[in-house]
């Protein structure tokens, strides 16, 4: 009890309950059910993507490649279902998560062979899976009249009162809780990061598992690939620009250390919700949407600043009465 | 094998002529890779080998790399900061502000420059004050610069700078040669300087390999860092002069995502991302190289999106090919 | 060989595509003439500066722009002009220091009239209406607003102008922009996006947010993407001119700067098919007056454009 | 020289060897760590390696484990070939091992630790974290170390603790092998015992054991068998009950064992570092002592005593939290490495590749580093001077290498050794450190270590020398302060005689009541 109460994750809870009472104080009806429903929905893919960044940046790499994999990934679903609108969407789906595994299986083909950074592996797959969308598309946007209505509901779709989108949110933290907490490969992402050194010791391929998770986060880009265009029925070459940031920033915000090694399932969920509630409420109490950003990176700085609290004391503990009262 | 000689035995001082070793190193690799770039755009456009086409090509790339040269002393201390295209967002805000109360040339860039330093010396705070990872710091700071920005400007953009405040971003020195290139050429040469012949440079080459060796000599690291934030911070205050005169005006989206595009420069110029290693030579040719692929390909009228895969592409490619030839080279040796 | 640059705000914009279709077409009419479509992918004037840095490299006889900032692009485009390259600016204009001439789609007392017209139209008893603009730097957009604003006390007393936001016609953003606007004025009753971006997410969002009915949607789009929703209801009507008569006008223009015309108050031009138009004493003029698509005619026009 | 011959061996009659590894050579670059190495491990009996630091036994271990490959050689299990291509493989095939470092991870608690890589599983295939934290209770009771919460964060440990769970982890795994390298390193009596005890419950139960120690009185009273290794090579074996303890020292050393250092006699001058009342928050504390011109102070304890987390107090790496540093006459504070630097006192830190040298930099500039204040001019660089410089300073420590231009990185340890003391003797220090100074170098270049700073007392340097190795310190020390958890335990002077025994018991707090 102890122990969950000094959680980093429940202070994040904390906050933003806090920000949507405050909110609620002021503008009352932003806690309706709804209103908080639609949050969440609103959030739903920067939770699919923080989560797919957060197994990334647990083993002390960083996908910057994110954004543009998304893109990519979504204008390639656009296209194909604008020219076959034919293909049934749950297939299209699947084939966007391929898509990203993919792109994603680049990026970490070139980490775990080659040993390059994955910040500069990312970084270069980032300009350069852009500059594709623009190649494959021809420099053309493809709108919603070109997009077939189904591919637009597959987000829509509302079952229990939610939207499909939010559901997919839904499953992908689940399976990401069980990913992380239940099973050896979840459990390596950790070890990889903590001390890969040890890891190698423990018999787990470090330079495997940091290719699973860039397939990891591959596949959920693609994911939201489709989601995105589905949702916001636009597929250009500007879709999710500069997003890789934001993504990231949630990680953080949740308490994921870029350090490697630490961060749980419910940091990365409740960074992003904290951006997706900072989005909401700002416009609700009147303040101009021109403060979101200084407030968002203020958020950043502050978690980074708290979260760098609890982790000092790197001391080794020798006196005996020191381990005792810690 | 055990026994201990004690006649003074010679080492000489190096195996090989630093000459040598200049021919077979990154810098050169980039610059027969910029010949090469050169000769082929000036193949591919009849444009191109203008002076006035190249001073025009100039302008795209200079700002970014004035910053470059002093992120890639931070990058080589092991460091980064991402937030230095919000850095001249803000200073170019604050110019904007400091216009509307009348304030002169003189004092305009004074303050532009005055806000890029205090942002720096804000990053490097948080970073060696506080001991905070300086990847996400500047992730933070980069919304937050930006942020205020928005704040202050809103919707609204300033213009109307005064005459005279448009030769730092437009004017030239000497017939084509601009204001701005011959800055970024000064300050290329003091970098130079500061990174490879005095104990600071030396010191920023230390931590990067080793901050904890470097400690225990005696090296005050975390004072060398700060500097290097204010450094970084100091630089994207002047670019953000030269832009803003270049521009004659301030929006807050100004140089939106220029961050990725100066580290991709100093990483492409050889600097290790993981600190410890580059040259200022290096990101000097990578800027002109960065610059002849965008502006060569954009005489051919290719959009910018696609010089991009350039970049990424060649970015991917310097890194990986040495890796993979020392790799053959070994299973050959086998 | 004339080169023509024909400079938009972003690429892939159907708008623009339309445009320059229209330049091609008139490029082909007059002969000898080679059309340049060109613009950077995101709308920054950072992207527009580059490519013109290049184009000025290229000596192409004018350029043609539709800009993102009416300030920052000046002093790249004097430079043109000093070199001898004839610079005009179309769609959205740029300061007039900075251009030779430019060609306004059509009035704007009148688009901004329009706008609001569409939306009043629809409201008998008046209400609350809000603008989803693109960016906060457009020109265009922001002396529809400008000329919206005035003349709202006097035509439209009834409509309540509650707020105005920018999408930067950024789908998302404007999708964000929409929402908030929804949330934030319970009683709002119509969006008006002079974008053809924004009006495009307003009535996404009016759609997914089950508000069809309660608020409508309206503004400037393109038929042709913009047809659904007319059909679902979530719009009543919106307007627009011809993007391709847009374009076809700048390269006509452009080839008589090129040809010797000079651009100065009250001149006289002949834009091909479309007619003719005369300088006001800002050098600039405007087209036709905008047209109205609702139910009737909607399914005709996203044919074309 | 003769070394003894092997021993024709007097095997008991029922056992074959469990394991058996044949002519493994194993080289780093610049190092032969292993040599045509020849072992076998028997059923149900404990086989000591011996040999003295750098000798290869962890490399040993290490190619036993399937973490390094070896260049040549077979292993052998049940007499059947096998690859021990990751450690994964070792595991497969029944071998667990307690590595001589605690590499384990300090952000995962300690039932994961126990079970990373080889976890328990549900009928589903997900991890059963139920019975894993059950089990490693279980285990953790069984060799005595009960006090330890399954649920705890491995860095919330003390290092004796981390050493515990180490071992539960090694045990976790149901091996026929069991290797464990200096597993009583950091752990106290009581933990030793029941350590012991635990052994010979695995020893019954079948188990094929290596245990490396350098403490003999461990060997004797828990090793069936024994090999010794020097310089990589195995240099005999047999069976514990047909030896002794000078003739194993013999093999080891391959030489007697005195003459290794030779500390000169020399007139000890005025005080020139005093030390009270020092005290850390969780790593030292009560700390005084004082140092003399001309004096070699030996601090010796065990492997996490607290010692090096001392002197990097002193020169200002860590922040003491009370407590008084004289130089001479005069209160010196100390906030900085470059404080210390100033003040003319310099450590020669443990951690020779993390804290010592920059391996990617060449020797000059190594050498330099601290000293560029005096090579420059108005902060500008002066290859020249930092080439003398280094010269010099290469040139009396009589370094080995091609050239000063060459990476730090690619010398022997020993080599990088002498670049980091040179390195500190360039700045005219009055009090030099050495922590460890001879940990993981060759013999010869032990001995040189061990002249050079002989020599540097006798020129009137003050010296620390931090050292686990009880000959090195007994030979070379003036004086020997022993640390234990922290604390001094005591002060033993060279003229009341230095007994090993006395030294080892104060180390280890033997003989007092176990806390
Ligand atoms: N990864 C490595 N790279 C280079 N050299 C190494 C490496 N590991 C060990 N060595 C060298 O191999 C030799 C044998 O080292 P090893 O660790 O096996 O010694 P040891 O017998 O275990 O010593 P100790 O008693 O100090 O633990 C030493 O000279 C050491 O410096
Ligand atoms: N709590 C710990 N956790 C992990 N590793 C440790 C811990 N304590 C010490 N070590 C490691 O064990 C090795 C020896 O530790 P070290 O004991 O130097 O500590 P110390 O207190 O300075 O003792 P010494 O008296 O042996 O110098 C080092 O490599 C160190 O990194
Ligand atoms: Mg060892
Ligand atoms: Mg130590």
């Amino acid at each position: 009890m102890k122990t969950v109460i000094l959680s980093r994750e429940f202070w994040l809870a904390a906050i933003v309950a806090v920000m949507v009472i405050a909110t609620n104080l002021r503008a009352p009806g932003f806690a309706a059910p709804d209103k908080l429903a639609g949050i969440f929905n609103d959030t739903a893919m920067l939770m699919i993507l923080a989560l797919g960044q957060m197994s990334v940046i647990l083993t002390r790499s960083i996908d910057l490649s994110m954004a543009s994999n998304l893109a990519l990934t979504g204008m390639i679903v656009a296209l194909i279902n604008a020219a076959f609108p034919g293909i049934p969407i749950p297939a299209l789906m699947l084939f966007a998560c391929l898509c990203g595994l993919v792109l994603g299986a680049f990026n970490g083909i070139l980490i775990w062979l080659l040993n390059i950074p994955a910040i500069v592996v990312t970084l270069g797959t980032l300009t350069i899976y852009r500059g594709i969308i623009f190649l494959i598309a021809g420099g053309q946007w493809v709108n919603a009249d070109k997009l077939s209505p189904a591919f637009v509901q597959y987000t829509r779709i509302e079952f229990l009162g939610l939207p499909a989108l939010s559901w997919y949110a839904i499953v992908v933290a689940v399976a990401f809780f069980i990913l992380m907490t239940r099973t050896s490969l979840g459990r390596a992402i950790y070890a990889v990061g903590v001390n890969p050194t040890a890891s190698v010791y423990a018999g787990i391929d470090v330079g495997r598992t940091k290719f699973a998770t860039f397939l990891i986060s591959g596949l959920l880009s693609g994911f939201c690939g489709y989601l995105w265009v589905s949702r916001y029925v636009i597929g250009s070459v500007e879709v999710a620009k500069g997003y890789e940031l934001t993504i990231i920033a949630a990680c953080v915000i949740g308490g994921i250390s870029i350090a490697g090694g630490v961060g749980t399932v419910a940091g990365a969920l409740l960074g992003a919700l904290f951006l997706g509630v900072i989005n909401s409420a700002l416009p609700v109490i009147n303040v101009s949407p021109f403060w979101q950003m200084a407030i968002s990176g203020a958020a950043i700085i502050l978690a980074v600043v708290l979260n760098a609290r609890g982790e000092k004391r790197g001391s080794r503990l020798i006196l005996r009465e020191a381990e005792a009262t810690s | 094998m055990t026994d201990i000689t004690h006649e003074a035995r010679h080492i000489p001082d190096r195996l090989e002529s630093p000459l040598r070793g200049a021919v077979f190193s990154w810098p050169t690799l980039l610059l027969i890779v910029g010949v090469v770039l050169f000769i082929v755009n000036s193949l591919a456009s009849p444009y191109f080998l203008s002076p006035w086409s190249l001073s025009d090509a100039t302008f795209n790339f200079t700002e970014k790399a004035i910053i470059a040269l002093a992120m890639a002393l931070l990058i080589i201390a092991g460091e980064i900061d991402l937030s230095v295209a919000s850095i001249i967002a803000l200073a170019s805000t604050a110019m904007g502000v400091a216009l509307q109360f009348g304030v002169g040339v003189p004092g305009l860039v004074t303050i532009g420059i005055l806000t890029g330093l205090i942002c720096g010396v804000f990053n490097g705070f948080l970073v060696t004050g506080l001991g905070l990872p300086s990847i996400v710091v500047t992730i933070g700071t980069m919304s937050f610069f930006r942020g205020i920005s928005y704040i202050v400007l809103g919707d609204q953009a300033f213009k109307g700078y005064p005459a005279g405040f448009d030769y730092f971003g437009q004017g030239y020195v000497w017939w084509v040669v601009s204001f701005e290139f011959t800055l970024f050429l000064v300050f290329a040469l003091l970098y130079y300087v500061l990174l490879h012949h005095t104990n600071f440079g030396r010191q920023v080459f230390t931590i990067g390999n080793n901050p904890v060796a470097a400690r225990f000599s005696g090296v005050r690291v975390e004072r060398v860092k700060f500097i290097l934030f204010c450094l970084t911070g100091l630089m994207s205050g002047i670019a953000a002069v030269l832009l803003t005169s270049r521009l004659a005006s301030t929006r807050p989206s100004i140089a939106v995502g220029w961050e990725l595009e100066v580290v991709t420069m100093v990483v492409l110029g050889g600097v290790s991302i993981l600190g410890g290693s580059g040259t200022i030579q290096g990101v000097v040719i990578a800027a002109f190289i960065m610059g002849l692929v965008t502006f060569g390909l954009g005489l051919l009228n290719v959009p910018g999106i696609v010089m991009s895969i350039f970049i990424g592409a060649l970015l991917i490619c310097v890194i990986a090919l040495p890796i993979l030839w020392a790799r053959m080279r070994r299973r050959a040796a086998r | 060989q004339e080169k023509i640059a024909l400079v938009v705000k972003s690429l892939g914009n159907g708008f623009f595509d339309a445009a320059a279709k229209g330049a091609e077409n008139a490029a082909k009419e007059i002969g000898g003439i080679e059309v340049i479509y060109t613009g950077p992918t995101s709308a920054t004037a950072e992207g527009q500066i580059e490519i013109i840095n290049s184009l000025i490299a290229q000596n192409v006889n004018a350029i043609a722009i539709s800009s993102n900032d009416p300030d920052a692009l000046v002093p790249v485009l004097k430079k043109a002009m000093d070199r001898g390259i004839k610079v005009i600016s179309w769609d959205s204009g740029v300061a007039a220091e900075g251009r030779q001439l430019h060609l306004n789609p059509s009035d704007t007392n009148l688009i901004g009239e329009t706008i609001i017209k569409l939306a009043a139209d629809y409201l008998p008893e008046g209400g609350d209406v809000a603008i989803l603009s693109a960016s906060s730097t457009a020109t265009n957009q922001n002396a529809w607003i400008d000329a919206a604003k005035k003349i709202l006390p006097e035509k439209f007393p009834k409509i309540n102008l509650v707020s105005v936001v920018y999408g930067d016609d950024d789908s998302v953003k404007s999708t964000n922009e929409a929402k908030g606007l929804i949330s934030s004025f319970p009683n709002l009753k119509a969006i008006i996006a002079p974008t053809t971006v924004g009006v495009v997410a307003a009535a996404q969002v009016v759609t997914d947010s089950n508000l069809i009915g309660k608020v409508n949607v309206t503004g400037l789009a393109l038929p042709s993407e913009f047809k659904q929703f007319i059909d679902n209801g979530s719009s009543q009507a919106v307007a627009l001119w011809n993007p391709i008569d847009l374009g076809y006008s700048a390269v006509y223009l452009s080839h008589q700067l090129i040809g010797g015309t000079e651009a100065k108050p009250g001149a006289k031009f002949s834009i091909g098919k479309v007619g003719e138009i005369t300088l006001d004493d800002t050098n600039s003029a405007a087209m036709a007056a905008p047209f109205t698509f609702d139910k009737s005619n909607i399914e005709e026009f996203s044919k074309i454009y | 020289m003769t070394l003894p011959q092997r021993k024709p061996e007097s095997m008991p009659v029922s056992s074959t060897p469990k394991i058996t590894l044949s002519g493994i050579t194993k080289t780093f670059p610049g190092v032969r760590a292993l040599h045509k190495v020849a072992l076998e491990l028997y059923p149900g009996q404990v086989t000591a390696v011996i040999g003295e630091n750098g000798a290869g036994k962890s490399t040993l271990v290490k190619t036993m484990t399937g973490i390094y490959q070896p260049d040549e050689g077979e292993i052998r299990i049940n007499g059947e070939l096998v690859t021990l291509s990751s450690p994964h493989a070792a595991f497969k095939l029944g071998i667990t091992a307690i590595h001589q470092e605690t590499v384990l991870f300090d952000e995962l608690s300690v039932a994961e630790n126990i079970y990373l890589g080889h976890a328990l599983k549900t009928r589903f295939k997900t991890l059963d974290w139920a019975a894993m934290r059950e089990k490693s209770s279980k285990l953790l009771k069984e060799i005595g170390a009960g006090h330890i919460a399954p649920d705890t964060r491995l860095k919330d440990l003390s290092i004796a603790n981390k050493h515990l769970v180490a071992v539960a982890r090694a045990l976790s795994i149901d091996a026929d092998v069991v290797i464990m390298d200096e597993p009583t390193a950091a752990l106290s009596y009581k933990e030793i015992q029941d350590l012991f005890e635990l052994m010979e419950l695995l020893k019954k139960s079948g188990k094929a054991i290596l245990f490396i120690s350098h403490k003999f009185d461990e060997i004797y009273r828990i090793a069936d068998r024994y090999t010794v290794f020097r310089d990589g090579e195995m240099v005999g074996s047999g069976l514990i009950a047909d030896t002794n303890q000078d003739t194993i020292v013999r093999m080891m050393v391959g030489r007697s064992v005195d003459q290794v250092f030779p500390k000169q006699e020399t007139t000890l001058g005025e005080n020139v570092l005093t030390v009270s009342g020092y005290c850390h928050p969780t790593e030292f504390a009560d700390i005084n002592f004082s140092l003399r011109k001309g004096e070699i102070l030996g601090f010796y304890g065990l492997v996490g005593a607290g010692r090096s987390e001392l002197m990097q107090a002193l020169i200002g790496i860590t922040k003491p939290s009370k407590g008084a540093v004289k130089i001479g006459e005069d209160i010196a504070v100390i906030r900085s490495p470059a404080a210390a630097i100033e003040n003319g006192i310099v450590y020669v830190p443990e951690e020779r590749g993390k804290q010592g040298v920059v391996v990617d930099m060449p020797i000059v500039q190594n050498i330099s580093l601290p000293s560029l204040r005096r090579t420059s001019k108005n902060g500008f660089l002066r290859l020249a001077e930092e080439f003398a410089l280094a010269r010099e300073y290469a040139t009396r420590l009589d370094l080995r290498a091609a050239s000063l231009s060459q990476n730090a990185g690619t010398l022997s340890g020993g080599n990088q050794q002498k670049v980091v003391i040179a390195k500190w003797l360039a700045t005219k220090p009055r009090v030099i450190i050495l922590d460890e100074p001879t940990k993981g170098i060759d013999i010869g270049s032990k001995a040189a270590v061990h002249a050079f700073m002989s020599e540097l007392a006798a020129q009137g340097l003050a010296v620390i020398m931090v050292s686990s190795e009880l000959p090195e310190v007994m030979g070379m020390s003036d004086r020997i302060v022993v640390m234990r958890e922290g604390r001094i335990a005591t002060t033993i002077e060279k003229n009341d005689g230095f007994d090993a025994e006395a030294l080892v018991r104060a180390a280890a707090g033997i003989g007092e009541k176990a806390a």
